[in-house]
């Protein structure tokens, strides 16, 4: 599934990022090909949102290089990644609180109708697709004009991914889609990854429920406190092992037998 | 009660300006003196746009009489001008002396701001002054302003214009500020004695200058008066906002009443109070009468 | 992509949603947050309408706080959509006070056609207004302290304008004189339907003074200016892609900016919106008056906001109304005006002032709360 | 364990809330006993938050009775259910991004020294004790005057639940504290849980996450769209009845075989 | 249950963490946002010493500039601690006209003793404060547009009063008389350290008048008071529980209320204060002046505001300094009397008051960012 040879759709090369005197990622990187989902997992703090957010042209990378296609470039705003059909789900959500279910939806990428200056944000539309979404990924909104900061915390989040998966272009970017969700929404997720994946675009899919992540990935980076402890193709490593990685080491032994490996 | 006449006053200045209460006080008196009511209305900032509104708004009410201040004839012509095709006799007062004939005002109790200036100026020369500071406390207001240019052309030398605000920590340490920086001033001018005639005898008091700076003011307040008398300032500039105010009411009230009006204008200023006149006066300025 | 994912299988389509209580649609059409100002609006007038000379409701009354309340509103608008979008212009009125001197110092002391004065005036203007723009997104300075600076600037700047334009006043005379003629006057002076008036008051219809002259000869240009204003401003913020920028812009700047909303060309449309705003009631009073000063727009971007805030707009940005901002621009007018129109002292017109515009936004909270039910 | 005899430490009794025309709970009952996990499952959006709000004084019940030892309380404030010895961590976490980790653990809790006018918050023991539990929690952060807001998301939730176990006096309400944690600290957390219901404290441990709540509940109650399912003891049901419960039946097993059993 | 989980096994004890680049104590120290606003402190001075009359920096040009300073900053404080916790008070200025009106009218017509006049002024103060907080609270309307009606409501009621209580002037005057020989007096007016300032004159050490008088004859009360008020603040802020408060409450009222802050009570307390600073400098300048009239305090509000957001305060609440506020006051008295010592022509003054502002809240905003990292 991975394609070793051909030319990455992301590549991440040696990349850090410091904020004042933090060193939130101290040389990384990373390759992303199309149709493969690409799993990130890392303790808290790992600096998985950190790397996550230069790819997405949030933050600038101190150093280092990011390339699209091969061709290196430089996001000066998440707009400039979203044009280079990069879409993303923050683990914060960027959703504006007062507004309404729909007008976050299309926040940005507003559907139009009418023409020259009377063109205008064609609601009725929006509406729908956004109502359509949303019950696609399992959640019925009871009015999509209703304010999103009434929404509960995994309404909110089926929110924000099923607008990057409505517009995800080459590359989408999920950010722990699937910790505020509950069951049915969270097979529903996995269900999309899988399929975004086999219509060929390539998937980054930060967790830190390693079922989740091998239950959809191809290959797994691990973070460890700002640098990579390397990527593993699936038939190379096993779950437990994933886990063990993830957490570094033996700490996670006793706890699981302790807790009757339910973790 | 029914078949009073109704006269309304609108100025430029605010209610809170010591000037314009004198002047309210005035209108107010008057109306008790000759049986009427009058209205006292005025934008809360010298704002021309809004007053010209409040002519109109007069006009609406249909009084007896119309009493206006005319500083800016070009933006109050036209409502002044509805008023007088709607029938209502107008007077103007304080400023606006040069257009009232041409806009069909019946006359004019006051004094130009300018003439007025000029007039000071020419006495602060006349008692040894050779360079003044004149303390604006409202920058803008078009009257402050021509007094303050109106006194440039009466000196004849040079005056200095100093901004500042109604504060009188500011006021005070500005002119401390400005006595320190240029020592060749040696009178200092406000525009309204409570805010800066009285700051600026404590400033002159407190750097020992009392000798060699002189202060004078333009309008009376009872702190300002009380200097003027122990020769800590030479004099107060006095317009009389009081007949300002008493006269066009009751002279409308008499035209409301027997069709009467005086058939020129009537100069109201300006006056000097000086040492020797300014004892009698105190107890009326504490009242708000001088 | 859209729609070409599998369709779902789990979602049970449901008619209606138990947990929703039942609203009628009348109870739904009113839930509008613009609805709280119109409340304000109604106590108001009626309180005017109890106490007032009841001349203040007459046609000619209405026009005479119409048009205050239109020459504040036209600042209140774009004062409300740049809060929407999460800045402020403490320089709105200092700005008129300049767009005044350029537009008047252009027609009087350089004797430019008006067409090319209107040009230099909002040219000015929209170039102060990207300078307050580019100032507040480099430095990440808050807006409130950038055009604080610009306040204080601009008013210098017009005082010493004016001296050097007038020889030494601080008024510059003369305007009316220097557009007569000019083919684009009537677009910003004057009254307009002059014509229907004059019928409607030949048959009786409007109060005509004792010499013939119609009480009222037209509607003042300005208010058909406010209206227009509002009603654009109301359809771009509610039916273009723009509002919803800028509306994201103002709710929160960081998550817009990840959404892909250009947040900082928003802002400066917003910026540069604004000053025009302030330019175009520079232009109205200045012809309405002939004349201009040092103290045009004094505190008026002070009344912007509050008119603003009146009408429901919220000083963190991200909500608001341009509707809104039009009935909280009549209220305050109405207020301003309408004390004339009562026997009540003047001395008390600030306790009356402050007292209206408490009992105005409180009741307008009320109504908002009760037909937006509970937060 | 579950003492069904003894008075509970917390009973909710037909509590309904409703947040204008949105009908949020629609008649809950539930009780916690002392020394019981009680683990509250439910698809997003069912009102889970919403029941939890009303239990720390966030919202008022629009009717029902709320009751604590046996006597019916009403929560003006949450400083009130705070005085009754419930701590919460809320799922929006409670945080001020602006004040620094030590700041925010002790907010409203601040420990003093000194006397009479000049008693003052002793930062001191409180950035001792910040990064005693912080480190305990398996995460060491830099310096403990760090602003929340550079924290990340994970850490964010390490600072909101060790506070509130550090305060926790007779009931522990955790709303879905373990979402967004990495998996050394997601099984302190759980170990933590089992810890403070030994010593005798109620626990609502509200998750997403079956195996989790598996792991430490004895009682489990579901909710479905403001209603409650019914409560179940841990030795009446097993895991894949509850998973099933909670997504509401069948859709689930579909889901579940696709993606081999992993979620 | 403090101490009594498990000690953790998984915590390894690490010496110093390797995601840390290396900062040297010094740089640790200056890490303070308060170096902003000294910076911009710095900056303005070192304009003035190059450009001004060297007078300026007298002992008595010092003085001269801090004592309108010293008000300023009063009220500044206080609007710094209302603005961390989240709330406006545009009322502070007509309540130092308010207050000023009490304490005349109670000296002067009432002839009550100094204490009790005191007294009745701290207690409006203290009243008033409370009735901007609970409409504040209870209506749940932005404190901006309340105390905005209080503003007007004040500002009027003090013109009545003073009409009433002159007799009809807008000036009441006469307390210098009405205190003379109060023990209380020294507290709130003049100067102090009297003896040691003309021990210093009799040695040379101060400048003399040429009658023999010092230059400088104490140092002014008022900036005894400032600097006191500055101290207490600050140790509020950052080393009480109230402290953490006031900034919970700011940054984010609702999460502050879920672990327990008493906001409403936090808030409270932070309008009384702000009110008693009001009042505070309404004593002072009254008994400084000897009178008080109609318009004191105008505006004063504002420039509170623009000396705590110059000294880093936060608009939106949470995050602020009242060392910041007191820079910034300096920073605002300085330039605003500094001025008139230049060769500057004074009708670029408020040209000038905006561009020093812009730059010093610019050099201000540099050094912060530089010296707290990038954000
Ligand atoms: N303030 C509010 N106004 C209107 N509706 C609200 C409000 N708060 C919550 N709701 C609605 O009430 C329902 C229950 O919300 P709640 O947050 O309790 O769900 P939850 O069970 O915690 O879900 P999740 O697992 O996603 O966190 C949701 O449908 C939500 O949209
Ligand atoms: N703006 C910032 N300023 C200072 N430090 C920061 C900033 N943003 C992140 N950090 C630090 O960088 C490190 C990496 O953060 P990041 O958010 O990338 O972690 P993460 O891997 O996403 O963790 P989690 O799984 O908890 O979300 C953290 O230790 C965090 O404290
Ligand atoms: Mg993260
Ligand atoms: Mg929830």
């Amino acid at each position: 599934m991975a394609h070793p040879t051909s030319t990455p759709l992301i590549e991440v090369r040696d990349v850090t990022k410091h904020f004042g005197s933090v060193i939130a990622l101290g040389g990384v990187s990373m390759t992303v090909h199309a149709g493969e989902v690409l799993c990130l997992l890392g303790d808290n703090g790992a600096g998985k949102s950190t790397l996550i957010g230069t790819l997405a042209g949030v933050h600038q990378p101190t150093s280092g290089e990011l390339r699209v296609d091969g061709r290196p470039v430089r996001f000066a705003s998440p707009r400039d990644a979203l044009d280079a059909g990069i879409a993303t789900v923050y683990q914060d959500l960027a959703m504006i609180p007062l507004m309404s279910v729909t007008r976050n939806f299309f926040m940005g990428r507003e559907p139009e109708t009418g023409w020259g200056p009377f063109k205008r944000f064609d609601m009725a539309l929006a509406d729908r697709i956004t109502h359509e979404e949303m019950r696609r990924i399992g959640i019925d909104v009871r009015d999509p004009q209703q304010a999103v900061g009434t929404l509960s915390g995994g309404e909110r989040q089926c929110v924000a991914i099923a607008r990057a998966v409505h517009f995800g272009a080459k590359v989408l970017i999920l950010d722990e889609p699937t910790s505020a969700l509950g069951v049915a929404q969270t097979s529903m997720v996995l269900k999309y990854i899988g399929q975004v994946r086999e219509r060929g675009l390539g998937v980054i899919f930060i967790t830190h429920n390693v079922r989740h992540a091998y239950a959809v990935g191809q290959r797994f980076t691990v973070l460890n406190r700002g640098r990579t402890l390397g990527t593993h193709a699936k038939h190379e490593i096993s779950m437990d092992a994933l886990q063990n990685l993830m957490a570094g080491g033996k700490e996670l032994a006793d706890v699981g037998a302790e807790l009757g490996g339910t973790i | 009660q029914a078949g009073q006449p109704t006269i309304l006053v609108v100025t430029h200045g605010q209610a809170s300006d010591p000037f314009w209460s004198i002047v309210k006080n005035g209108a107010m008196q008057a109306a008790k003196d000759t049986n009427v009511k009058v209205e006292y209305r005025a934008p809360e900032t010298f704002d021309m746009v809004a007053m010209a509104k409040l002519i109109d708004a007069a006009v609406n009410q249909k009084p007896a009489g119309l009493v206006v201040s005319n500083p800016d004839p070009d933006a109050l012509g036209p409502a002044i001008r509805r008023a007088v095709a709607a029938g209502i006799p107008v007077v103007s007062m304080n400023s606006g002396i040069a257009a009232a004939d041409k806009l069909g005002i019946a006359f004019h109790v006051g004094q130009e701001e300018l003439s007025a200036g000029r007039t000071v100026g020419a006495e602060l020369k006349k008692r040894g002054g050779s360079k003044v500071l004149c303390v604006n406390q409202e920058v803008g207001n078009a009257a402050l302003d021509q007094r303050c240019k109106g006194v440039t052309e009466g000196f004849g030398g040079p005056v200095t214009v100093m901004p500042t605000s109604a504060d009188p920590a500011e006021i005070e340490s500005k002119i401390r500020a400005a006595l320190s920086a240029d020592k060749s001033i040696d009178v200092v001018l406000g525009l309204s004695a409570p805010l800066v005639g009285e700051r600026a005898v404590a400033a002159v008091q407190g750097m020992g200058l009392g000798a060699k700076v002189k202060v004078a003011s333009y309008d009376l307040s009872a702190g300002f008066l009380k200097s003027v008398a122990e020769g800590k300032a030479e004099f107060a500039v006095d317009q009389q906002p009081y007949l300002q105010g008493y006269v066009p009411v009751s002279s409308l009230a008499l035209k409301a009443r027997y069709g009467t009006l005086p058939a020129g204008h009537v100069p109201s200023g300006p006056s000097f109070v000086t040492k020797a006149t300014a004892p009698q006066v105190i107890g009326l300025s504490a009242k708000g009468i001088r | 992509m859209t729609g070409t994912l599998s369709p779902p299988e789990t979602g049970q389509a449901r008619a209606a949603d138990e947990r929703l209580k039942h609203v009628s649609p009348m109870a739904a059409l009113i839930r509008r947050p613009e609805l709280g100002a119109i409340g304000g609006l109604v106590l108001v007038t009626l309180f005017f309408l109890s106490v007032a000379d009841p001349s203040m409701f007459s046609l000619a009354g209405v026009m005479n706080f119409m048009a205050p309340a239109a020459q504040l509103g036209i600042l209140a608008i774009g004062a409300a959509l740049l809060m929407i979008g999460g800045e402020f212009d403490l320089s709105l009125g200092s700005m008129v006070a300049f767009a005044g001197l350029v537009f008047a110092g252009c027609l009087v002391v350089w004797q430019v056609p008006l067409p090319l004065a209107l040009l230099a005036t909002f040219a000015t203007a929209v170039a102060i207004g990207l300078v307050n723009a580019q100032i507040t997104l480099r430095t990440g300075l808050p807006s409130f302290i950038v055009t604080l600076a610009f306040l204080f600037i601009l008013r210098g700047l017009t005082l010493v304008g004016l001296k050097w334009a007038s020889g030494g006043a601080t008024q510059l005379r003369g305007v009316k004189e220097a557009v007569e003629g000019s083919v684009l006057a009537p677009l910003f002076m004057g009254h307009t339907f002059t014509g229907l008036f004059s019928w409607m008051a030949e048959r009786g219809w409007i109060a005509r003074f004792d010499n013939g002259q119609p009480a009222v000869t037209g509607i003042p240009i300005e208010i058909l200016w406010f209206i227009a204003l509002t009603a654009v401003a109301t359809w771009v913020l509610l039916r273009t892609k723009y509002g919803n920028w800028i509306f994201a812009a103002g709710g929160d700047a960081k998550g817009a900016r990840k959404s892909g909303v250009p947040v900082a060309r928003v802002k400066i449309a917003l910026f540069i919106t604004t000053a025009a705003c302030a330019a175009l009631v520079a232009v109205l009073t200045v012809l309405d008056a002939g004349s201009t000063d040092a103290r045009r727009g004094f505190q008026k971007e002070f009344e912007a906001i509050i008119a603003a805030v009146i009408g429901g707009c919220l000083l963190t940005g991200g909500y608001g109304s341009a509707i809104g901002a039009f009935f909280g621009s009549i209220i305050f007018g109405m207020v301003l005006i309408g004390l004339t129109y009562t026997g009540i002292d003047q001395d008390f017109y600030l306790v009356f002032l402050g007292g209206m515009l408490l009992l105005a936004v409180i009741f307008n909270n009320i109504v908002r709360k009760r037909v937006t039910g509970e937060r």
